[in-house]
């Protein structure tokens, strides 16, 4: 309905592959962008932007980093939150260690180096598919952090392993605020996501989703599958770990080994199955997701037990957040198994056609 | 070494409840091709309860039992009807994160109905070491350890007979064969699933049991279920005996590791490297790279089958 | 005999090769034509074209064509094929397109008609056909083909492709560099421009030549009269050997300098339309009416809530749509308006937009008599669909209608420079700009259409109403009386009932009788469906089709049509006053009808004697007899006692008048 | 619909040779000792009845099953086991008798997969989505448009190919492995499964790929009369031996063909 495409038809290639094909998009886009940019900083308040706008971008990072890995290239990971503690920890070291290291390119360097540790831990994939992978990735979640937590070095020797995260400086402006650290989250999420818009439209992203769908047939058209998913790991790792580094030095200020768990791995896992695997658009929906829905039922919960006149044990919201999380993986792979963002494409694919059903 | 017995046996022991908790997954994977990872939260709930219903309702053992077994049948066949069944024909990697999602739902209901506080649970059994061997072998084991393996034991063998010589079970065994054929034939695959999730919330309530009365009913009982895992890529995910093996050999080496890995490294990296690193907690995480070496090298497990893709 | 006649043109001394180079010259790099091809809208400026167009002249010229000579143009849509004909026009030459799907033995009849030694084609199916001729027509010298794909191995010596023919051209141009210049100066205005076959009903398809002048004449008539300019958009899309084609997508594309836009293949047309948005569109009645059929199948699928609020905006629409449309804003109630615009908002802008008609200005239909719900319905979602009436022998110009002056049963007005008049039998007569010179080695077919005082004879009849427009009712030679002297055409009334989904088929009789009676066949599937809707069983057609509720339904549908009759000055006289539902099907294997399922009035009413006697005879039903032909050729006789059925007319509105 | 073969068809010299294959599932043999030879630019029909071991053999032949005896010699080179990728950048490419397409990519997509081995440009490059890459992308785009436009799918290209009929999707995948370019092409049961219509469309496309590109084919087929109207040459399997070999005409008149196969089949 509101996509009104009569009219807009496309004289090269170029025009044919461009990113958002269809005017409608590149307008919504460009507004979400500006309202980002801008509204967003003028008019939210530090608690919306430190409590759920920047770990929102985080996740959405991590769950993006995931989604190749799982939904493009179709290699479970259960050890996300290890590879996103390799890029914390490394980003940390790399400030720390070298000198006037500028804070970007540690953080680069922190996802290189998550991305090699992805690699290591990606290796088995070349044999074992599906969930016997998730135990490499789970050997990863519990090796990682354990060994974060043994060698103190790693935390420049502190006690139980916890770092503090270097003052983000970037050209002598530091991002100490929360608006601030929110624009340089944004700035860096937003590139990071258009790079893996690119990838996946690229050989790269075809080549992960043909080993996906049907590996022996890629093999035979010529895609090294080895290489693709090895590829996958380390593009996905990277993300991870730049994401785990934003964790650190824009969301939580110190962290330690022991929070990046399988917890948050699950968290994250559970952000592209409801936001959508395969799916770009579907991270950031995920994640917006899990990251709301705890403050949702929070408010819910609360609000409704003195509503009710109820008293509510301790933890009944986390127990909670554990039931609704369940059941709504649970649903959404019964009735929805592509996610919100399969809700969204669909419901766009309905704008498009309006008022025809299909 | 005696001290180095002692840890094996004890391992051993460990590695029996282990293979109880894999026996479950055993179990379901068999039957319906999915890898239960809601397998822990199943024991956790089992366990719970159990402890929940005997402080309740002040019911004793045997009374707590048939009403605990008889939840966990219901949830059994509520899980076949509520989340396999309109999940059938999908990837199994679809369904392995569906039971992530049960395994999240169920711990979640548990805390919910029956609170969060750490349980003891006393089966009347005492942790404490069997005199006779202490003499004659000299030898520390745990009267309640070896009771448990006793217990573990009887369920394999129990579980073996039924496989063999039930006609459910031949039945079972020709469903994890093909699904398609089983159908063909005339088996009820939904009854089918719905028995086996009963039986291994069966398996779950002894496991959880025992676990519990050892550790304490708590929600770490569910790691124990991602410590199957490990145990599974090395016995196979379709042999039985393959989880009792897999079970025993995680269980003993993951023991022995954990008492002479760390000292052993940290010696090592003293002397050359001049490090000084305290190494302990291997448990964490030495089951799991035992697993992804062994993944490497034998991807089918000890006792699985190896698969041709065909094209 | 009445004649009206509207402001004339002048038709300048111009030829379509000097518009395109002055196009090349003054706008040479908007965008001339695009193809969809390999995926994209490849385009090509009007400077572009006329390279292009001069390569193609100077490799035929270098195949020793010559001022005079025809060329066949044989393909779909294709740019090269359209460049071809600026090509052959600017050596002096005649284009001659055929039918794309027509078969060899048809082809080989204007091949021979027209003299024609080279062939342009599209592909290897067309190729195939020339080939197929080749033996019996040896004067078939080149075939040019576009499409090289499955022809590798085809012998050469008449084969030439596209690309070889322009490079001889490119080097022909350098070796004779004023060859095209020359050629195109001396092109003359009435030298033959087209040869458009047109096949009559009986008898071989005659070629009907038009010059120069008279398309672009016409050309810059239909421009003035709705206002086209050079941004304009048009998908062609509908055979190239159809003169309205001819004029849409080539005569006034030149002239105005609008962009031509080719589709990817015929199954894509309705993707590529909804992509490209013309501005301009033109299409015959059943691509609407099929078009409609899909919308209202796609809608009965959409959710309730949505279908609900379809049909209660296509609601609004019908009440004000064609006002708003038409200008006539202020007959309608605030109330309305908002609704209205609330309408265009939720549906009619998005259904434009899913049709691919959102950026139209003009949309025409005409060559068939076109539905009261079909034509309201896209006039009421704001679509400016307009009719129009002609034929290929007066270059498609002689009556349009305004814009904001449309009505439903009239093709509008006589455009600029064409005058009409109305012969005594009701025969409608022109003499327009677009008159064709003549049909080409016919002088008797010629003499035939044109009367000796310079007027084209339609065969057509019609009249004018009360504010000028033109109504045509019937084929003139089948137009009767009635006794009491009225018009009876029967066509125009069987067309009316034929309207409603319910009836099938109709044949009306009346001529030299008393008054107007009719045979009504209904449409197994919509009376079936609204059958069992009502929980009404029956066994099959006969069955189905002597139910009283049956006659009660057809019953409304007669009435309604005798309603809008009696406003007709004219046909008010030839109201239906009984019918009865026909037990069978009619059928072409019976004869009944023709292969083009037009009815065989005489033959059937020979065949059912029985049935119009009972009809005239005052019966109330009447048994009968009859010989079908079953599926698998067998032959059967069907019995089945037929009811006859009074129907209400109504008084009718204006004094009947004897046709002028 | 008889082809002729005389116009213009250039058939070389042995191309692909296949030397005493032999292959087993643990102790199941599926192919014995076979052998033939295909020439440039001929089209090579594998026939038998099921469970013959005529896919086996093209698994052979582009390595996704690994013989354990014999030799396959292509273009002049000799291998024991054939590599997926090694066959794919020699320039061999196949269709799967189960459609192996790309599930959940686009009719596109699909086919530019195929196009993988000739596509250079890095990661960085990719993310980025400029210069080489750019470039690299719009000319493959218009490279697999023309096979688009040969086997006329304009209508659906960018289409999930999920969505697609059974037939279109049979399409896709000729599509897919011709995007390739490949000097090879193995066709695994293009036409099973398919209605009259869509076996003649799919007939002419095979003739059409080998007459236009002059790509050997070998193909595997179950109709016999779109063997006998296609192939140049026939080789027959029976439970994993070679039991006839020869033109169209040739085979047809074979006895042991006539009973283990034309016998069964009717």
């Amino acid at each position: 309905m509101l996509y009104r495409e009569s009219g807009q038809f496309k004289t090269s290639y170029a025009a044919d592959q461009q990113l958002f094909p269809i005017l409608q998009d590149r307008i919504g886009v460009l507004t979400l962008l500006a309202v980002a940019l801008v509204a967003v900083p003028l008019l939210a308040s530090d608690y919306w932007l430190t409590a759920i706008l920047i770990p929102f971008l985080v996740f959405a990072l991590a769950a993006l980093g995931l989604n190749i890995l799982t939904g493009y290239a179709g290699q479970l990971s259960l050890g996300t939150a290890a590879f996103m503690a390799v890029g914390a920890f490394a980003a940390y070291n790399f400030q720390l260690r070298i000198p006037g290291i500028p804070i970007l390119v540690s953080f680069a360097l922190g996802g290189l180096t998550s991305a090699a540790v992805g690699v290591l831990f990606g290796l088995p994939s070349l044999r074992i598919k599906g969930f016997y992978l998730a135990v490499a990735t789970l050997a990863a979640q519990f090796f990682i952090p354990w060994l974060l937590v043994k060698v103190s070095w790693f935390s420049n020797n502190s006690s139980s392993g916890v770092i503090t995260a270097q003052p983000v400086e970037i050209l002598g402006f530091v991002f100490d605020t929360p608006v601030r650290k929110y624009l340089f989250v944004l700035v860096v999420v937003a590139v990071m996501a258009l790079a893996a818009k690119n990838m996946v439209r690229s050989a790269i992203g075809r080549a992960w989703m043909a080993v996906r769908d049907m590996d022996v047939a890629a093999e035979v058209i010529g895609i090294r599958i080895m290489q693709t998913k090895l590829i996958a790991f380390a593009v996905s790792s990277f993300y991870c770990g730049v994401a785990g580094a934003l964790y650190a030095y824009a969301y939580l200020g110190s962290v330690e080994p022991d929070g990046f768990n399988l917890d948050l791995s699950f968290r994250i896992l559970f952000m592209i199955i409801i936001g959508g695997v395969g799916s770009i658009m579907g991270s950031f929906l995920g994640a917006a997701f899990i990251t709301l829905l705890p403050i949702f039922l929070d408010i819910v919960l609360t609000d409704g037990a003195i509503w009710l006149g109820l008293n509510l044990p301790s933890g009944t919201t986390s127990m909670a957040q554990l039931v609704v999380f369940g059941a709504l993986i649970i649903f959404f792979l019964i009735v929805e198994p592509l996610g919100l963002a399969r809700l969204w494409q669909i419901a766009k694919e309905k704008l498009r056609l309006w008022p025809f059903p299909h | 070494m005696q001290f180095f017995f002692e840890v094996l046996i004890g391992g051993l022991l460990a590695g029996v409840m282990y293979s109880l908790v894999a026996l479950g997954f055993v179990l379901i994977y068999k039957a319906s091709g999915v890898f239960n990872f809601a397998q822990g939260a199943m024991v956790f709930l089992a366990a719970l309860t159990f402890v929940g219903l005997q402080e309740k309702f002040g019911l004793p053992l045997w009374g707590a039992f048939p009403l605990t077994l008889g939840v966990m049948v219901l949830l059994g066949i509520g899980i076949e009807r509520v989340v396999l069944r309109p999940l059938v024909n999908q990837p199994q990697i679809t369904l392995f994160m569906a039971t992530i999602g049960l395994a999240f739902f169920l711990e979640g209901v548990a805390q919910l109905v029956w609170g969060t506080e750490v349980r003891r649970l006393d089966l009347g059994l005492q942790d404490e070491p069997i005199e006779s061997v202490m003499e004659r072998f000299n030898l520390l084991i745990s009267k309640f350890d070896l009771v448990a393996a006793l217990v573990a034991g009887l369920l394999v063998a129990v579980l073996a007979v039924f496989f063999n010589k039930t006609r459910i079970g031949r039945a079972l065994r020709a469903v994890a064969d093909d699904h398609q054929a089983a159908l063909a034939v005339g088996i009820p695959l939904k009854q089918i699933w719905a028995i086996v999730w009963s039986v291994a919330g069966f398996v779950a309530l002894v496991a959880g049991l025992l676990w519990g009365a050892r550790n304490g009913v708590q929600f770490a009982l569910t790691f124990v279920a991602l410590k199957a895992l490990p145990v599974l890529i090395l016995g196979g995910f379709e042999s039985v005996l393959g989880a009792i093996v897999g079970g025993l050999i995680i269980g003993a080496s993951e023991k022995l590791a954990e008492v002479y890995l760390p000292s052993l490294m940290s010696d090592f990296l003293l002397k050359h490297y001049d490090i000084s690193i305290n190494l302990a907690g291997i448990e964490g995480w030495f089951a799991y790279m035992l697993a992804l070496v062994f993944l490497l090298v034998r991807p089918e497990g000890l006792f699985g089958e190896r698969h041709i893709d065909r094209v | 005999m009445s004649t009206q006649t509207g402001p004339a043109v002048a038709g300048p001394e111009e030829t379509f090769p000097r518009l395109l180079l002055a196009h090349a010259q003054s706008r040479g790099d908007r965008t001339a034509i695009r193809e969809k091809d390999l995926g994209i809208w490849l385009s090509w400026t009007w400077k572009q074209v006329a390279d292009e167009v001069r390569a193609i002249a100077c490799g035929l010229s270098a195949l020793g064509f010559r001022r005079g000579q025809t060329v066949a143009i044989i393909g779909d849509n294709r740019p090269r094929l359209y460049w071809t004909m600026m090509a052959v026009q600017a050596l002096g030459g005649i284009a001659v397109p055929l039918y794309q799907d027509a078969i060899a033995s048809e082809m080989l009849f204007v091949l021979e008609n027209a003299e024609i030694e080279i062939a342009v084609v599209e592909d290897q199916e067309q190729v195939d056909k020339m080939l197929e001729i080749l033996p019996k027509y040896p004067r078939l010298r080149h075939i040019i083909y576009d499409d090289p794909r499955g022809m590798r191995n085809y012998p050469d010596q008449v084969l030439l492709a596209f690309e070889a023919l322009q490079t001889s051209g490119r080097e022909y141009d350098k070796s004779h560099p004023t060859h095209f210049q020359t050629e195109v100066d001396k092109g003359r205005g009435d030298d033959i421009a087209v040869m458009l076959y047109t096949s009559g009903t009986t008898g071989n398809p005659k070629g009907v030549c038009q010059t120069h002048s008279a398309l672009i004449a016409v050309s810059r008539g239909d421009i003035a009269f709705d206002g086209f300019s050079a941004d304009d958009e048009i998908l062609s899309y509908l055979p190239m050997a159809w003169v309205g084609d001819h004029l849409f997508s080539y005569a006034q594309a030149l002239v105005a300098g609008f962009c031509v836009n080719c589709p990817e293949s015929s199954e894509t047309v309705m993707t590529d339309l909804r992509e490209i948005g013309p501005t301009y569109y033109f299409a015959p009645p059943r691509v609407f009416e099929n078009l409609l059929t899909q919308v209202m199948i796609r809608m009965e699928d959409a959710a309730p809530f949505k279908r609900r609020l379809f049909h209660h905006f296509m609601g609004v629409a019908r009440r004000c749509g064609a006002a708003l449309l038409d200008g006539r804003g202020a007959s309608v109630s605030a109330g309305d308006r908002f609704n209205y615009w609330l309408g265009n908002l939720l549906v009619y802008g998005p259904l434009r937009n899913v049709l691919g008609m959102s950026r139209i200005r003009v949309a025409y239909t005409g060559g068939a008599a076109i539905g009261p719900d079909l034509f309201d319905f896209y006039r009421s979602i704001g679509i400016n669909l307009k009719q129009l009436y002609g034929q290929t022998e007066t270059a498609v110009y002689v009556c349009k209608q305004p814009s904001g002056e449309v009505k439903l049963d009239t093709v509008g007005k006589p455009l600029p420079g064409v005058q009409i008049r109305i012969a005594d039998n009701g025969e409608v007569q022109v003499r327009t700009p677009g008159m064709l010179k003549e049909y080409y080695k016919r002088p008797d077919a010629t003499a035939e259409s044109i009367s000796p005082d310079g007027w084209f004879l339609t065969g057509d009849a019609g009249y004018f109403d009360e504010d000028g427009h033109l109504k045509i009712i019937d084929r003139a030679k089948d137009v009767g009386r009635l006794d009491s002297g009225t018009l009876f055409a029967p066509q125009y009334i069987e067309n009316k009932l034929k309207f409603f989904p319910h009836i099938k088929e109709a044949v009306a009789f009346g001529h030299g009788r008393d008054r107007c009676c009719v045979f009504i066949n209904i449409d197994l599937g919509s009376v079936g469906n609204w059958a069992e809707r009502r929980g009404i069983a029956y066994s099959g057609y006969t069955d189905l089709a002597q139910k009283d509720e049956v006659y009660a339904l057809v019953k409304e549908c007669v009435e309604s049509v005798n309603a809008d009759l009696a406003k007709d000055p004219q046909l008010g006289g030839s109201q239906i006053h009984r019918f009865l539902v026909l037990h069978k099907e009619l059928d072409a294997d019976d004869g009944e009808l023709t292969r083009t399922r037009k009815v065989r009035r005489g033959f059937i009413a020979e065949r059912y004697q029985q049935l119009v006697d009972a009809l005239y005879g005052g019966a109330t039903h009447c048994e009968i007899e009859a010989q079908v032909k079953f599926e698998d050729g067998r032959t059967g006789m069907i019995r089945a006692d037929v009811k006859i059925r009074e129907a209400r007319t109504f008084p009718a509105e204006t004094a009947q008048r004897k046709a002028a | 619909m008889e082809h002729e073969h005389n116009t213009g068809r250039r058939i070389g010299g042995t191309f692909l040779s296949v030397e005493n294959i032999s292959l087993a599932f643990g102790g199941v043999k599926a192919l014995t000792d076979i052998s033939f030879d295909v020439r440039e630019h001929e089209i090579r029909a594998i026939i038998g009845p099921n469970g013959a071991g005529k896919s086996s053999m093209l698994n052979c032949i582009n390595g996704v099953y690994r013989p354990q005896q014999g030799t396959i010699r292509f273009d002049g080179q000799a291998f024991q086991q054939m590599d997926p990728h090694k066959a794919a950048s020699m320039g061999i490419a196949r269709t799967f008798q189960n459609i192996a397409l790309f599930k959940g990519m686009s009719v596109l997509d699909n086919m530019m997969t195929g196009r993988s081995l000739k596509m250079h440009t890095n990661l960085f490059l990719q993310a980025l989505y400029v210069g080489p890459n750019r470039r690299e992308e719009l000319e493959h785009r218009q490279k697999v448009e023309h096979i688009i436009d040969f086997l006329q799918i304009e209508s659906v290209r960018k289409t999930p190919v999920g969505r697609l009929p059974y037939g279109v999707q049979k399409r896709v995948e000729l599509g897919r492995a011709l995007a390739a370019e490949p000097r090879l092409l193995l066709l695994d049961e293009p036409m099973a499964g398919m209605n009259i219509e869509e076996k003649q469309d799919m007939c002419r496309f095979i003739l059409d790929v080998n007459d236009e590109f002059g790509t050997t084919i070998v193909l595997i087929e179950h109709d016999m009369g779109v063997v006998m109207d296609v192939s140049d040459r026939v080789v027959v399997l029976d439970y994993g031996k070679k039991i006839g070999d020869g033109t169209p005409a040739e085979v047809r008149a074979n006895q042991a063909v006539i009973d283990a196969y034309l016998g069964v089949a009717h």
